[in-house]
């Protein structure tokens, strides 16, 4: 195991360079563009699993809402690029901040509740900005939704098919994953996690967690807001269907089975969901019940995660008994 | 160890995945040592899961036993048809993701469905692209035939719906002066509203209030003392299914017997079965006639098969399986393409079980008789009145 | 004025409604001391029970509200010992994750069970409706309503009693309280912490019926509206308090109506969640006192 | 010891009249206390005598009901236990509560929180500010452990060290504040004797190391030796406060501790 380990961290550039050359050029491999469809909702489910898991991984809050901030995003991007004419590129950002300015302000009220209190605001903020969108009809189109959303022009090319779009939502997932990794590797990132482990020590430490805590928010809402906006032109048309509670609930299922607080945890869930629910389609309700079993089935097996780290607070893991042995007689 | 454990473990499950993709294929007919030029491949697209199952189960099993009997009877033009339907669980992202797969496959020559205009809409963009029919037995969108050739639909347009519902079912059948409409809040409703308020404007019908409720909306009470509070001639009800029922129960139970007219469900059995006091008016394009033995035996063997009634959605639904055997019978010897059988289709004509079907060139159907129909005591539709009528003069 | 005094009436029936579903709710959260999604669920395995009592032997009302109690009380059992039993000390995420689960597979097995169709239930109680004139304004009331108001009061008082006086009542509250302590005065805490949560899905299940019989109808998919907003009365009143989740039930219930009766039965959601976010901002633990339920506040999520 | 110059010292940290009430129950009432620079300051008292409560309060965890806290002639009561901390007021806790699944060197890093000022951006782009901040970080951290003898532990995760070892970590995390005061909270709570020596060695140490130093203690002897100020409560309230020599000799701290009967047997 320790040897696996140290190969994969003496080779840790190779390996990264092999797995950018591989996801590159993915897309000559698959020609149908229906798998390529597939691949792309793995794309954007592993992005906005991600955006969860920045809020539950890695500071411990309990979000259920997730949906609300993807749609601010998408809807963003489907207004301004549809019925203003605005550029996708331009939209994007300015989608993304829209989604962080909901996340901050949601947070403000939040920082006084805790556990499901919170993850209850979260979830009823989640459905007013879907009846919003529901009901609003001038400006997001009502039940209608919004239709011909225009696709994004690179270089003169209209990127309509999947197999150009990927490269939008891999460049998506992968600005997240670097811009994220460097953040957690600096003190916000530490703030984040020791605001999980044990918020009382955090603020005896200095630790703003009222600061850190809405900027976690808004953080995470960010990139739920940028998955949103590229989104929107991908599917061409958005409607409020789309951002019910069960999008917020499936994005969670993929962030807790593929493992909280892990960068690479959220991105196992997405590929291992929408694998199965895509490829057991013929099967009608039945695969919404083994869907259903393996959630359980993990949540027994693995409550950490395929990703996750047993010994974590998120598994609700006790330290282990031979390593603390162990300590106990290194220091004698 | 544990995590070389997990890695197994999700591998093991991400090849049972693939495994179970192998064993996708499925066939469904049975060749009677029959001889086919050839076999039609067609992609079905119905919510089969989802808010919207109970059509869409029945979209399957008219498309399914239609063709079965095609097939039975020789097939269409000498080919085998047959029919992959998947689930588009209502869902407009999987029903493009869907239709787009349909559209790749070079075999399949046509798409039948979707159930909902706000799946058939989304799918437009892509079957535009692709070039491939889009067939749907129920779209009732106003727009969406017109926004691309490759789009059909024989639901009629819901328009003409609405404005004989003002016109000869408000004004001439019970001569009311002053309605309050109660709608679902969807885009259906919207597009059927508009075309009734107008139309009721002609004919000087006021309207008190036009109030909308959510989708899943279950409780009606406050709506209908809002309603009754203004104290209209008519109560007018856009949506389908149990809600319409529930409705008009709700009415009742606060003792408020106002006339009421259903546009959307039509003649839907399970509507009738839920009235407590059987009190409903409904414009149906189509009637389940227990005269005509066809249809009548259809209907038994659905109920046999399914266990639940057919809604008109359903027949309607078979109603294009036997519109496509035409528009390939009309191709003849020449190639079957995704662009003949379009052609097939364009301005064609047939007398099928929801009556005399003929496109307009946009492939939209219209209307030229509607029945006026009321429930009975035993829960049974009546023809009240067949009024037919020249589209022209709304 | 009458036209507002009616829609007050309407808010007050439909709040009892809530209050009827959301102190089952406030049950199990009380016990097991754990959020469940598959609550809507319960509630609609127990309507669907009822219509099948209907189907199989008439209408006898007392025999259905046996067969839902059952049916919803052995589900609950289920759902006890896959989704709570072995995550009393795992961070919450993971048996909330489990009850989402659960509801996903129960409303699918539903689907293919009882068929996707929606099923009518009438004529099993009389629509009646009773007209009270008083001071000029003539109000109308179901006699459903009534019945649904009246069992509201009758069981919130009684659970109350069962919990505050009956020696079961007291394991039951402690158990919710801390485990660790009532595991070392004795009490089964597991078995109480079972019952207490199959009790209040049984009594889920008997609110079912009557919602089944209240709107017509039951559907597989009826649960998950009706989840949502005991949940919503629930939290309102403090999650655990079963009188005051039936309070925040009403209030939500009038609040809707109050909110339809100025604009239109859109916007129902937005008032409902409006108002609950509002209380959580003002007060973060509901209508409850704060220091009654420190301990699902103060649970890490 | 030192209390020879004690009163030349400048005072730090200052407590006027402060009460606390907990609806009807007075937890303290009317405290005062003053700590100066260089202090090994102890305060004791029975059970329940509300010091952990004084704790907070001079800490932030509660604000107090009437009274003020003076830090530098500063009044701090009522910031919250985040401002405080940038004061330069670090604490332990009496139930140890360190970031259990981290290891002790994250744990340590994470002390250093307010020493820096690394932001969203200079992280994102690895500017000046954020190298900077990392080195001082990694320096800084081992540091401290080197000097507190953890280093060999640094990669492992703190909840699976001894007892001992942990409270270690605790104070290693509160220095990395690189504080001015440190507040101890019952730190030898659960040691043997052999760790107690230890620790009452360590905080010496640290005191002639140049930190102000407050301990809340149960053990009579580890104060004794340690401290050369001593406040004693009982029942939220002050009874006594001064050297060590001064708390063994009066009656009411004796009366306090072990009741009236044995001191007039005595």
């Amino acid at each position: 195991m320790k040897k696996v380990k140290n190969t994969i961290v003496k080779y840790k550039l190779f390996f990264i360079l092999a797995g950018l050359a591989i996801l590159l050029l993915l897309p000559l491999v698959i020609t149908k563009s229906v798998y390529m469809r597939h691949v792309c909702n793995v794309l954007i489910f592993a992005t906005l699993a991600s955006s969860l898991n920045i809020i539950n991984g890695y500071s411990g809050q309990m979000c259920l809402g997730q949906a609300g901030f993807f749609a601010v995003g998408a809807y963003t991007c489907a207004i301004l690029t549809t019925n203003y004419g605005w550029s996708f590129w331009v939209v994007w950002p300015v989608a993304g901040c829209l989604a962080a300015l909901m996340g901050y302000l949601v947070s403000l009220p939040t920082l006084r509740l805790q556990g499901i209190y919170l993850s209850f605001v979260t979830l009823g903020f989640s459905e007013i900005i879907r009846i919003i969108a529901q009901t609003w009809t001038p400006v997001t189109g009502g039940n209608m939704g919004i239709k011909g959303i225009p696709f994004p022009i690179i270089f003169g090319k209209e990127l309509f098919k999947p197999h150009d779009y990927y490269y939008i939502l891999l460049a998506t997932l992968l600005l997240f994953l670097f811009i994220t990794s460097r953040i957690l590797r600096s003190r916000i990132g530490r703030a984040w996690i020791s605001i999980r482990e044990e918020s009382n020590a955090a603020r005896s430490l200095g630790v703003e967690i009222s600061r850190y805590k809405s900027m976690n928010f808004t953080y995470g809402a960010f990139w739920a807001g940028m998955i949103g906006a590229a989104y929107a032109p991908y599917v061409n048309f958005v409607d409020s269907s789309q951002f019910s509670l069960d999008t917020g609930f499936d994005a969670l299922a993929m962030v807790v089975i593929g493992g909280q607080g892990t960068l690479i945890g959220p991105i196992i869930g997405s590929v291992v969901v929408t694998v199965l629910t895509e490829s057991l389609r013929f099967l009608q309700y039945w695969r919404f019940v083994i869907y259903a079993l393996i959630i359980i089935a993990m949540m027994w097996v693995r409550p950490q995660g395929i990703a996750g780290a047993s010994n974590s607070i998120l598994a609700g893991g006790k330290i282990r008994r031979s390593s603390r042995k162990k300590a106990i007689s290194r220091n004698r | 160890m544990k995590k070389i454990t997990a890695l197994l473990l999700s591998l093991v499950l991400v090849l049972s995945i693939f495994v179970g993709c192998g064993n996708q294929e499925t066939t469904s007919s049975e060749d009677g040592g029959q001889e086919f030029k050839g076999t039609i491949k067609i992609g079905g697209l119905a919510p089969i899961t989802g808010s919207y199952a109970e059509y869409g189960k029945g979209f399957k099993y008219a498309w399914e036993t239609a063709i079965d009997e095609i097939n039975a009877a020789g097939g269409a033009n000498g080919y085998k048809l047959e029919i992959d339907v998947q689930d588009s669980e209502g869902d407009a992202v999987v029903s493009t993701t869907l239709a787009t797969q349909f559209a790749e496959d070079e075999e399949i020559m046509c798409i039948l469905g979707d159930f909902s205009s706000t799946c058939c809409l989304a799918n437009t963009d892509i079957i535009e692209r692709y070039g491939i029919v889009q067939f749907s037995p129920t779209c009732s969108s106003p727009v969406f035939c017109a926004e691309s050739i490759y789009n059909f639909s024989i639901n009629g347009l819901t328009s003409v719906e609405g404005q004989f519902a003002a016109k000869y079912m408000v004004g001439e059948y019970l001569g009311g002066e002053t309605v309050v409409i109660l709608r679902a809040d969807n885009d259906w409703s919207e597009a059927t509203a508009e075309p009734f308020v107008e139309q009721c404007a002609r004919e000087g019908i006021e309207i008190l209030a036009d109030e909308k409720y959510q989708l899943d909306e279950k409780d009606f009470s406050s709506i209908i003392t809002k309603a009754r509070s203004l104290d209209p001639d008519v109560l007018i009800i856009l949506d389908q299914g149990t809600a319409v029922s529930a409705i008009c129960n709700a009415c009742d139970s606060v003792g408020w017997d106002v006339p009421r007219i259903n546009i959307g469900a039509t003649t839907s059995q399970q509507v009738a079965d839920q009235l407590v006091v059987k009190n409903l008016l409904t414009p149906a394009s189509f009637f389940f006639d227990p005269e005509n033995e066809a249809l009548e035996n259809w209907r038994v063997k659905f109920r046999e098969d399914t266990g639940y009634e057919p809604t008109s959605h359903s027949v309607q639904a078979r109603d294009t399986v036997y519109l496509l055997k035409q528009a390939i019978e009309k191709i003849g010897d020449g190639e079957i393409t995704r662009e003949a059988i379009r052609e097939g289709l364009y301005c064609s004509e047939m007398d099928g079980f929801t009556g005399k079907i003929i496109f307009n060139p946009e492939g939209d159907i219209t209307r030229r008789a509607f029945y006026i129909c009321g429930v009975g005591e035993d829960s049974q539709w009546y023809v009240i009145e067949k009024v037919e009528f020249d589209p022209a003069e709304f | 004025m009458e036209y507002v005094v009616n829609q007050i009436i309407n808010g007050i029936c439909q709040g009892a409604i809530y209050a009827l579903i959301a102190i089952g709710y406030s049950i199990i959260v009380g016990v097991v001391g754990m959020v469940t999604f598959t609550y809507g669920e319960i509630v609609m395995i127990g309507a669907f029970a009822a219509y099948y009592t209907f189907q199989l032997v008439g209408t006898n009302l007392v025999l259905a509200i046996l067969a839902s109690f059952a049916a919803s009380f052995i589900v609950g059992g289920i759902v006890y010992k896959l989704c709570y039993e072995r995550f009393f000390n795992s961070p919450r995420h993971i048996s909330l994750l489990c009850t989402i689960g659960f509801s996903i597979l129960i409303k699918n097995l539903a689907q293919i069970i009882f068929g996707p169709d929606t099923k009518p239930m009438i004529n099993i109680i009389e629509n009646k409706s009773y007209t009270l004139e008083a001071f000029g304004i003539s109000i109308v009331i179901k006699q459903l309503q009534i019945m649904v108001l009246v069992l509201v009061i009758i069981s919130s008082v009684a659970l109350t009693f069962l919990f505050q006086k009956t020696k079961y009542g007291i394991a039951l509250r402690a158990v919710s309280q801390d485990k660790t302590a009532a595991y070392m005065v004795g009490i089964n805490v597991r078995r109480t912490a079972m019952v207490g949560n199959c009790i209040g899905c049984g009594f889920g299940g008997v609110a079912g019926i009557l919602l089944s019989i209240y709107y017509y109808s039951c559907s597989p998919l009826m649960g998950s509206s009706f989840s949502m907003k005991a949940f919503s009365s629930s939290v309102l009143g403090g999650l655990v308090d079963i009188r005051m989740s039936a309070l925040g039930g009403l209030c939500i219930g009038i609040i809707e109506n109050m909110g339809i009766m100025i604009s239109s039965a859109t916007f129902r959601d937005i008032f409902a969640f409006g108002f609950l976010i509002i209380v959580l901002i003002i007060k973060p633990t509901g209508f409850a006192s704060s220091g009654k339920n420190r301990r699902v506040k103060s649970e890490k999520g | 010891m030192m209390s020879k110059n004690r009163a030349d010292a400048p005072v730090l940290l200052e407590a006027r009249g402060v009460c606390k009430y907990f609806g009807g129950l007075k937890a303290i009432e009317n405290v005062d206390m003053t700590i100066r620079k260089g202090d090994v300051f102890g305060i004791i008292g029975p059970n329940g005598a509300g010091k952990t409560t004084f704790f907070n309060i001079c800490t932030g965890v509660f604000a107090p009901t009437k009274g003020e806290i003076l830090l530098h002639g500063e009044n701090i009561a009522g910031l919250t236990p985040e401002e405080i901390a940038r004061k330069r007021m670090a604490r332990t806790f009496q139930n140890i509560q360190l970031f259990k699944f981290m290891s002790v060197l994250e744990n340590v890093q994470i002390g250093c929180h307010i020493n820096t000022k690394t932001r969203m951006f200079d992280a994102v782009f690895q500017t000046k500010t954020y190298k900077k901040d990392e080195q001082y970080i990694a320096e800084r951290s081992m540091d401290i452990l080197q000097k507190i003898g953890l280093e060999e532990f640094a990669e492992m995760k703190a909840g699976n060290l001894p007892y001992g070892s942990q409270r270690k970590v605790e104070i290693a995390r509160a220095l990395a504040l690189d504080p001015e005061i440190l507040l101890l909270d019952e730190p030898a709570a659960g040691m043997n004797p052999n760790e107690t020596m230890e620790l009452r060695e360590f905080i010496l140490q640290l005191n002639e190391a140049g930190y102000t130093i407050v301990v809340i203690e149960h053990d009579m002897k580890f104060i004794m030796n340690s401290c050369n100020h001593i406040l004693v409560l009982n029942f939220g309230q002050k009874i006594f406060e001064g050297a060590p020599e001064q708390v063994k000799a009066n009656h009411d701290v004796q009366v306090a501790y072990f009741g009236k009967g044995i001191i007039a047997r005595g």
